[in-house]
């Protein structure tokens, strides 16, 4: 009974935020907090809400593997059932922030998405994980207090908090102070190069499950504030120069993440490089975009969304080999294709996203990318971009040539019965991510959707 | 409104020092701190935006970021503690510098 | 516009389907899965053939998707196309047969079957293509397949091999992607059309569009193992006999070419490729990879190595064609050879297999006498190697006589003088082997011989090299009747010089 | 942290590229700071607002009516504080009997009745002046702390249920009646004119609660240890 009444509360909370997102009232005020849905975040509410659910079906399979054959009496219960509301308050904070209008509720959020974050971080209880979450919890406490600095910055020059407010006023004098703090702040949450430090171990060393979530989701919800302050409410303030420094530090992911990935030895910190690496991505998006034209979300969106299901189905694959195999060890991963052909076939198609490859999400956001830097006369961040995908491929096929061969000497481990719930939701994202590029007219269709507002705690 | 400077100045001052000693620092109990100290800092610019020479006018909207800051701060300071507590546990050091062995990924976890 | 354009869609999933059914399959439902793969072949088979009576009927076949305003996948059939699905087709259909015999008892047959069936998919996808984009999906797809297949043995050589193909291939797709972008912000969308994009472009974008072709053909180059790209194909020779058929006569090598014909007949146009003075420059490659290609043959003692260099050369002979597309003649024979080049050299890599299959020979210098043991076999070899020598009544000889008429109406002397030196060099390989086969005695032991009962190796690995060397023989004997590749290709030419 | 005391601040090469740094970015958001010019502030506003809300402090009024959403939050954070640290480790709590003298326990006594009074007289007041849930809260924080510190074998006995639901009184009546304010007014978290004060109250005396137990709970450090035994029943029946 005990242990089923805090989730609930979490449940709730996560359950208003789904209700009020489709409630519309017109009301806004000026003291009061207003939420809103326009296109782009009705897209991040939908990519969190898919693989939400995917997680949560994987993690049922994947705690009761673990309970089933433990590796320390007592410890997989333990996680269980703290995981059941950390994640649940996590995912109701993150549909919280997608839909916040407010500067400081986004704080507040914030905090709730870093709390949660790290807590779920620390739940494999080995020393590793606990310091990586140290330092993660370290991390997103800086970023907060820097973007809580430029709050204060911002409301003493506007006495604003509003979004939509603060999408109209002039820049002033403290404005660009207030936004570089903010956007710092932010860039340390989304681990953007030379910032990533805290991200591989804190990622790699999670729960598979936990991995995923802080992966696919946790990072993006950072990188959809800054974008949306970069190019939907502050865009006055925004300078090429700046524009091209951060283009330059995503470049300086590309690369850094993808030849670290190929530097490691174990699946998990490989594709949380590859998480560093993909992100950088999101960043050299920056100098391309063009705000003139109507559906410059497009391209940051199908990455971010094709990435998201990509890692959620690569963390889940590693998590399932894990469990089978008892390592993540790159190099002796040769015949787990003969026990997990679902697994496998899930890592493959998640990586062909990674590389890009039509018809992904990935291959959509890269072609329009390098459509725009050729546009833009900026062709060197094609290169860039094409380089990049080139170091996703090799990466991803670090791991992948070994899951598919079959030396002759293999030594098969006994067929283990394993849970349908760990094997098909990687799938099923996987797949997702692939078609995602089929799916681009339905994305172009939300994205024009035009506003709605909610306001809470209504003064009349 | 020389007072409110003094204080928005010591907060961007407080906000600086605690940077500075929670890169410099290596004992996760005084990167708490030094956590703290920023937060209070930045609670402190952020009160000073509510002064008004006319005492009806004080501004209650920075006052309640602040309260709300506060129990944040309150919250994450514990969480941070507790953490902190649990990698001496189970480290026996609470070090960053000499954490190093125990960051090494084996290719095996638990 | 839409008419019957469902059946493009069927032919697609005629073998996908199949594909992702055996993939689920245990692994020793192998009575079920041959018959899927088989009658997934024979469907693929029939309907294309519907489709190619359609064409020659005049009739339409399209079907657009459009993601963004500028991102459209187009599947459209035109005789080109059907030229090349058809030759696919009815090709994997006897490599299926094939690999079938050829990995009878060995592990893993589900996992290689199920990329089999997709790889082929994939390569039929290529042929109808209707844009460059869809071309890219299929192309860099044909590499995702093609890879499982390759590293099959999962042996360190095969893991080498396997990513130096995918070195190759991947940084060969991405010049093209990069150069697919590139042009589509110059022109806008790309429709493969005959007579290619208007001229004006040109004139606008001289310089851009030199270099965008040079892009582009890099990137189709690296498949088609053109020189310096062909570091690929000799490594992948690793893979099971079944592979390098497929490799070699059905998927990669032909998408290569195949690709190379689409951006100089359908991208760029003869006239604009004419005006910008890039057909040479083709011909110099073309011509290059042949005469390398031949010499390399030459110092292999390594069967299936000296047939894999004698692809890179044999290959370029349709870009060759391609390099004089002014005249018809040479672009018949170009466009015919993709077709012969495809049916002999599968013949060959069929005999190949059956030789390491039954006598565990793998070396030239191991061959003597073996004509004795496998009549047969070395039958259908000959009939091969005769025909890539291009010796009449031949199909090889087909080809190589409209490349040579070409040559002469084109007065390019140099191009007829690399015909002959090649065709020489060919010989020079070839005749050795068949030589030794048919009338030096035996004076060593099998390495490794196998008893069958009733033919000289299993049924299913010698029908289809027996089948493939009549096809050699009777496209080459009634190379002028209606139905013979030839006279398609005519077709598909009357219907480019139109323009 | 027995280490602390003995553990030596090392020397560091970084320290003084470090503190140029810091001191740079001292001097330009100070500099930053002069050159504004003040914006008025939302004080009218809320000011006009006021009456409205229920709340006779016009703080009390941002925090519970105007930026309710807000608090909620962080009413949340505070939960989720807990429930960190109770994933993370047991409370460290000595297993034995703590020795403590009469006068402790006799001081305690008489401190904790008058520290609840004091705690929901700060709350009752929260709507006037300044006060409120959370210094109730703390003040009800304290008196656990005095209980955990001198009248520990007590509190052990403390069912791990009743915890948890006290933890979750504070948010989960906040919710409840800001759904109830959807049925009423259509809109979420806003109240009904007519007893708006009486639902602030509620919310501020379930928050005070809440906060208190959490806060001491915190103090505690850790899940209670019967919590393992709970775990490993329900593992049973899974």
């Amino acid at each position: 009974m005990a242990p089923i009444l805090i989730p609930l509360g979490g449940g709730l909370l996560s359950f208003i935020f789904y209700r009020k997102g489709f409630s519309i009232s017109l009301l806004a005020s000026i003291v009061g907090i207003s939420l809103r849905t326009d296109g782009p975040s009705l897209l991040m509410l939908l990519m969190t809400g898919v693989t939400s659910i995917t997680i949560t079906l994987y993690a049922a399979g994947y705690f009761s593997f673990r309970i089933a054959s433990p590796s320390k009496p007592g410890r997989h219960e333990r996680q269980l059932q703290f995981f059941w509301p950390l994640w649940m308050i996590l995912l109701g904070s993150l549909n919280g922030l997608f839909l916040a209008g407010d500067i400081f509720n986004i704080y507040v959020t914030l905090e709730l998405i870093g709390l949660s974050a790290v807590a779920l971080s620390a739940l494999s209880a080995k020393p590793s994980s606990q310091i990586a979450a140290f330092r993660y919890l370290l991390v997103s406490l800086l970023g907060s207090l820097s973007y809580l600095l430029g709050i204060a910055f911002l409301y003493k020059t506007y006495a604003l908090l509003d979004l939509d407010m603060l999408r109209l006023v002039p820049p002033m004098k403290g404005a660009h102070t207030a936004f570089a703090l903010m956007s710092v702040g932010l860039m340390l949450k989304t681990a953007l190069f030379p910032m990533h430090f805290w991200l591989p171990p804190a990622h790699a060393n999670a729960l598979a499950p936990v991995s995923a979530i802080l992966s696919a989701l946790v990072v993006k919800a950072s990188f959809y504030l800054l974008f949306r302050f970069w190019f939907d409410i502050f865009n006055d303030l925004v300078t090429p120069g700046a524009l091209f420094v951060i283009g330059l530090l995503g470049t300086g992911a590309v690369f850094w993440g993808s030849i670290q990935a190929l530097r490691q030895h174990r699946m998990k910190l490989l594709i949380a490089y590859s998480t560093v690496a993909q992100l950088g991505y999101l960043f050299i998006a920056f100098p391309l975009t063009q705000i003139q034209e109507k559906l410059y979300w497009l391209p940051v969106i199908c990455m971010a969304m094709g990435h998201g299901f990509a890692k959620t189905a690569m963390f889940m694959a590693s998590g399932a080999i894990f469990l089978h195999v008892k390592h993540d060890r790159i190099n002796e991963l040769t015949g787990v294709r003969a026990y997990l052909p679902v697994t496998v076939f899930a890592y493959t198609i998640a990586g062909v996203n990674l590389m890009g490859l039509p018809p992904s999400g990935g291959f959509i956001a890269k072609w329009m990318l390098i459509y725009a830097a050729f546009e833009m006369h900026k062709w060197w961040w094609g290169i860039v971009i094409m380089l990049g995908s080139l170091l996703a491929a090799a990466y991803v096929y670090r791991v992948v040539s070994k899951l598919y061969v079959m030396p002759p000497d293999t030594i098969i481990i006994e067929k283990k019965a394993h849970s349908m719930l760990l094997e098909w939701p990687p799938l099923f994202l996987a797949i997702l991510s692939l078609i995602l590029g089929i799916l681009a007219p339905y994305m172009v269709s939300i994205l024009l959707l035009s506003k709605k507002l909610v306001s809470i705690g209504g003064i009349m | 409104m020389i007072t409110t400077l003094i204080y928005s100045v010591t907060g961007i001052a407080l906000f600086c020092m605690g940077f500075t000693a929670l890169i410099l620092c290596s004992h996760l109990l005084r990167k708490i701190l030094a956590i703290n100290f920023m937060a209070s800092g930045v609670f402190l610019l952020l009160i000073t935006t509510a002064y008004s020479p006319d005492p009806a006018l004080l501004d209650p909207v920075p006052q309640a970021m602040v309260l709300t800051g506060i129990v944040v701060s309150v919250s994450t300071t514990a969480l941070a503690l507790v953490l902190a507590c649990r990698v001496q546990e189970t480290t026996g050091s609470a070090v960053f510098k000499r954490l190093l062995p125990f960051r090494k990924n084996k290719g095996q976890k638990d | 516009m839409f008419a019957g354009g469902w059946l493009l869609v069927i032919i697609l999933l005629s073998s996908l389907i199949p594909g992702l059914i055996i993939f689920s399959l245990e692994e020793d439902r192998h009575v079920f899965r041959s018959v899927l793969n088989m009658s997934g072949a024979l469907l693929k088979i029939i309907l294309v053939l519907i489709m190619d009576v359609g064409i020659l009927f005049g009739q339409s076949y399209e079907v657009r998707l459009r993601l963004l305003v500028d991102i459209e996948l187009v599947l459209h059939a035109d005789p080109l196309s059907a030229l090349f699905c058809t030759l696919s087709s009815v090709l994997w259909l006897l490599t299926t047969l094939y690999a079938i015999g050829y990995l009878e008892n060995s592990p893993n047959r589900s996992h290689f079957f199920g990329f089999f069936s997709l790889c082929v998919s994939v390569t039929t996808g290529i042929a109808l293509a209707g844009n460059l984009i869809t071309f890219l999906l299929f192309y860099e797809m044909l590499t995702l397949t093609t890879y499982p297949l390759i590293i099959h043995r999962g042996t360190e050589q095969a893991l080498k091999a396997g990513s130096h193909y995918l070195i190759y291939t991947f940084s060969g797709g991405s010049i093209f992607l990069f150069s697919v972008i590139w042009l589509q912000t110059l022109t806008g969308p790309i429709d493969f059309m005959a007579g290619g994009f208007s001229p004006a472009l040109i004139q606008a974008y001289p310089t851009q569009m030199t270099i965008l072709f040079l892009f582009l053909f890099i990137g189709v180059g690296v498949k088609a193992a053109l020189i310096p790209l062909h570091g690929w194909l000799p490594a992948a020779m690793i893979a099971p006999a079944p592979v390098s058929a497929l490799l070699h006569a059905v998927a990669v090598v032909k998408a290569g070419a195949f690709g190379i014909i689409r951006i100089v007949l359908d991208v760029y146009g003869i006239k604009n490729m004419q005006s910008l003075n890039l057909l040479p420059i083709l011909g110099f490659a073309a011509a290059a990879t042949i005469l390398y290609g031949s010499v390399k043959a030459l110092q292999q003692d390594d069967l299936k190595r000296r047939l894999a260099y004698s692809t890179v050369s044999q290959v370029s002979y349709i870009a060759l064609g391609v390099s004089m597309a002014d005249q018809s003649a040479a672009l018949i024979g170009g466009l015919v050879h993709l077709v012969h080049q495809g049916i002999m050299k599968i013949t060959l890599f069929f005999c190949a297999g059956n030789l390491a299959e039954t006598l565990g020979i793998h070396k030239v210098s191991q061959m003597k006498g073996v004509a004795k043991r496998m009549p047969l076999t070395m039958l259908a070899f000959s009939v091969g190697a005769f025909g890539m020598i291009g010796v009449p009544p031949t199909a090889g000889f087909i080809s190589k006589w409209y490349l040579g008429i070409g040559s002469l109406e084109s007065q390019a002397w140099w191009v007829l003088a690399v015909l002959v030196i090649s065709s020489f060099l060919n010989a020079l390989y070839f005749l050795p082997i068949i030589i030794k086969s048919w009338f030096q005695e035996r004076d060593q032991p099998y390495p490794d011989e196998k008893q069958f009962d009733t033919f000289e190796t299993h049924w299913m690995l010698l029908i289809p090299p027996l089948v493939t060397a009549c096809i050699i023989l009777i496209i080459g004997l009634v190379a002028n009747s209606e139905f013979s590749p030839l006279s398609w290709v005519r077709f598909i030419v009357e219907d480019y010089l139109l323009q | 942290m027995s280490s602390h005391n003995t553990y030596p601040e090392r020397k560091n090469s970084l320290a003084l590229p470090v503190i140029l740094l810091t001191s740079g970015l001292f001097l330009l958001l100070s500099y930053t700071l002069l050159s504004i010019e003040q914006a008025g502030g939302l004080a009218a506003q809320v000011q006009s607002a006021l009456p409205k809300s229920g709340a006779e402090s016009p703080v009390t009024a941002v925090l519970l009516n105007f930026r309710g959403y807000d608090t909620l939050l962080e009413v949340m954070v505070l939960f989720l504080s807990i429930l960190g640290a109770w994933s993370i480790g047991r409370a460290s709590l000595p297993q034995a009997l703590i020795k403590t003298s009469t006068i402790q326990i006799s001081c305690v006594r008489l401190l904790i009745p008058l520290m609840i009074l004091i705690a929901f007289y700060l709350v009752w007041q929260g709507t006037r002046f300044a006060g409120g849930a959370f210094q109730g809260g703390s003040i009800l924080a304290a008196a656990g702390v005095l209980l955990l510190v001198s009248d520990f074998p007590k509190l052990i006995q403390i069912h791990s249920i009743h915890l948890r639901l006290g933890f979750i009184l504070g948010p989960v009546t906040f919710i409840l009646i800001a759904f109830y304010c959807i049925f009423t007014n259509k809109t979420f978290m806003a109240y009904p004119a007519a007893i708006v004060s009486q639902l602030l109250l509620f919310i501020e005396i379930a928050c005070a609660i809440s906060i208190g137990l959490t806060l001491a709970a915190l103090f505690a450090g850790g899940r209670p240890a019967q919590e393992s035994s709970i775990a490993q029943r329900k593992g049973s029946t899974l």
